[in-house]
């Protein structure tokens, strides 16, 4: 499999984490599931997937979405509206 | 007009309840959701929600969409805050207007309900103390991230 | 100061939520009833309510009492209109705070379930027709007491 | 069984058939049960009891309550608040 480029943004906690608010990562990733677990791996956070959401190029999708070379993911912490 | 907004500045609930006047709902549910001066036993002085916009709306509308669909009312609406919010502020309100009381109330649950689960919204508490943290989400193991 | 009230002139939301807001209740329930336009095919134009004050009031502080018993919540008000109301007039008005919405929600529509089959509270509806009737209740028998 | 005497207070729609909003009666009768199948009776009204309230003397009371001579009795007819 090949890298892929994707632009990945983060939001509250994970942005805390990450450092930044937006960066481009080249990856071989297949999934967003994929992308998560390597994020996960190495920001070392212990939220599981079924806390979290994913959107990529602004539509929320599932774990299972295949990515594609110029994606931006939208990487969203657990959510505390109301 | 769409049927959830996401807002800067303070929601007025008079302004708010005029978006669903309808001659043919008799019955009208809201939820206002108050920041709170605790949480999880820590006294909280101010908060900040962080939101993204567009998908926050677009899964707002869904909700509400869902809501019209599920239960026989009228008309719903919906605006959260994003921003700085003091004690005593107004952090999310919910209407609906109904021909009869049960669906509304159904509905307005149900809107809440999905709403502080679904948009993606954070809080982020500041403390008495000096520190704040992430809230985390209702339903997650109940462990915040407390930053000093 | 009295959970429950009979007012004479108009109901305001945002005064009566001042009676229930609590630093420590985060969600807030409300129901408001108003004045519809049609009732059983219908078309009112305007109606009065006549209330026996004493008993009705007694009873509503029953009411919130009972809700306060039986539900997690922090406080409980309710105000009901007597006399002449036009359409889309603010006939009766329940709130509920509550440190977690559930109960509040739950509160909330105890509250107006009893308010409207316990006080003794009667409306008499005019239509466009020039006939007016007494309202049945709810739960009664479908038939009015029409009267030219 | 001696008669009692009773005031008997009408609202709304009892109030509309009696012609008056209060009158005395003197009548035999044991309990608030008793007076309503009388007035009932008199007034030519449909609604069953268990539509109906009863107070006496301002206290919310059921149709098995005894009454007494001088006692006030509330008639009220179904109830429609909200």
């Amino acid at each position: 499999m090949t890298e892929k480029n994707l632009t990945v943004r983060y939001f509250a906690y994970f942005r805390d984490l990450a450092g930044t608010s937006e960066e481009r990562v080249a990856l071989v990733a297949a999934t967003t599931g994929d992308l998560f677990d390597a994020l996960r791996e190495r920001l070392s956070f212990d939220e599981p997937r079924q806390h979290c959401k994913v959107a990529v190029n602004d539509v929320l999708t599932d774990w299972q979405h295949s990515l594609a070379d110029g994606d931006t993911v939208l990487l969203f912490p657990p959510v505390a509206g109301g | 007009m769409s049927s959830l907004a996401i807002r800067d500045i303070a929601l007025d609930p008079s302004r708010l309840t005029q978006h669903l006047v309808d001659s043919h709902c008799g019955g009208f549910v809201s939820f206002e959701g108050w920041v709170r001066n605790h949480n999880e036993g820590k006294a909280v002085v101010r908060l900040e929600y962080e939101v993204y916009t567009p998908i926050a709306v677009s899964e707002g509308e869904q909700i509400i969409a869902e809501a019209m669909d599920r239960f026989e009312i009228g008309r719903a609406y919906c605006e959260h805050r994003e921003g700085e919010l003091a004690l005593g502020d107004l952090a999310v309100w919910v209407g609906v207007a109904a021909a009869h009381r049960g669906p509304a109330f159904d509905a307005c649950q149900y809107i809440i309900d999905n709403v502080k689960t679904r948009l993606p919204i954070w809080k982020k508490e500041h403390y008495e103390n000096g520190d704040s943290g992430w809230v985390n989400c209702e339903g997650c193991a109940a462990h915040g991230h407390a930053h000093g």
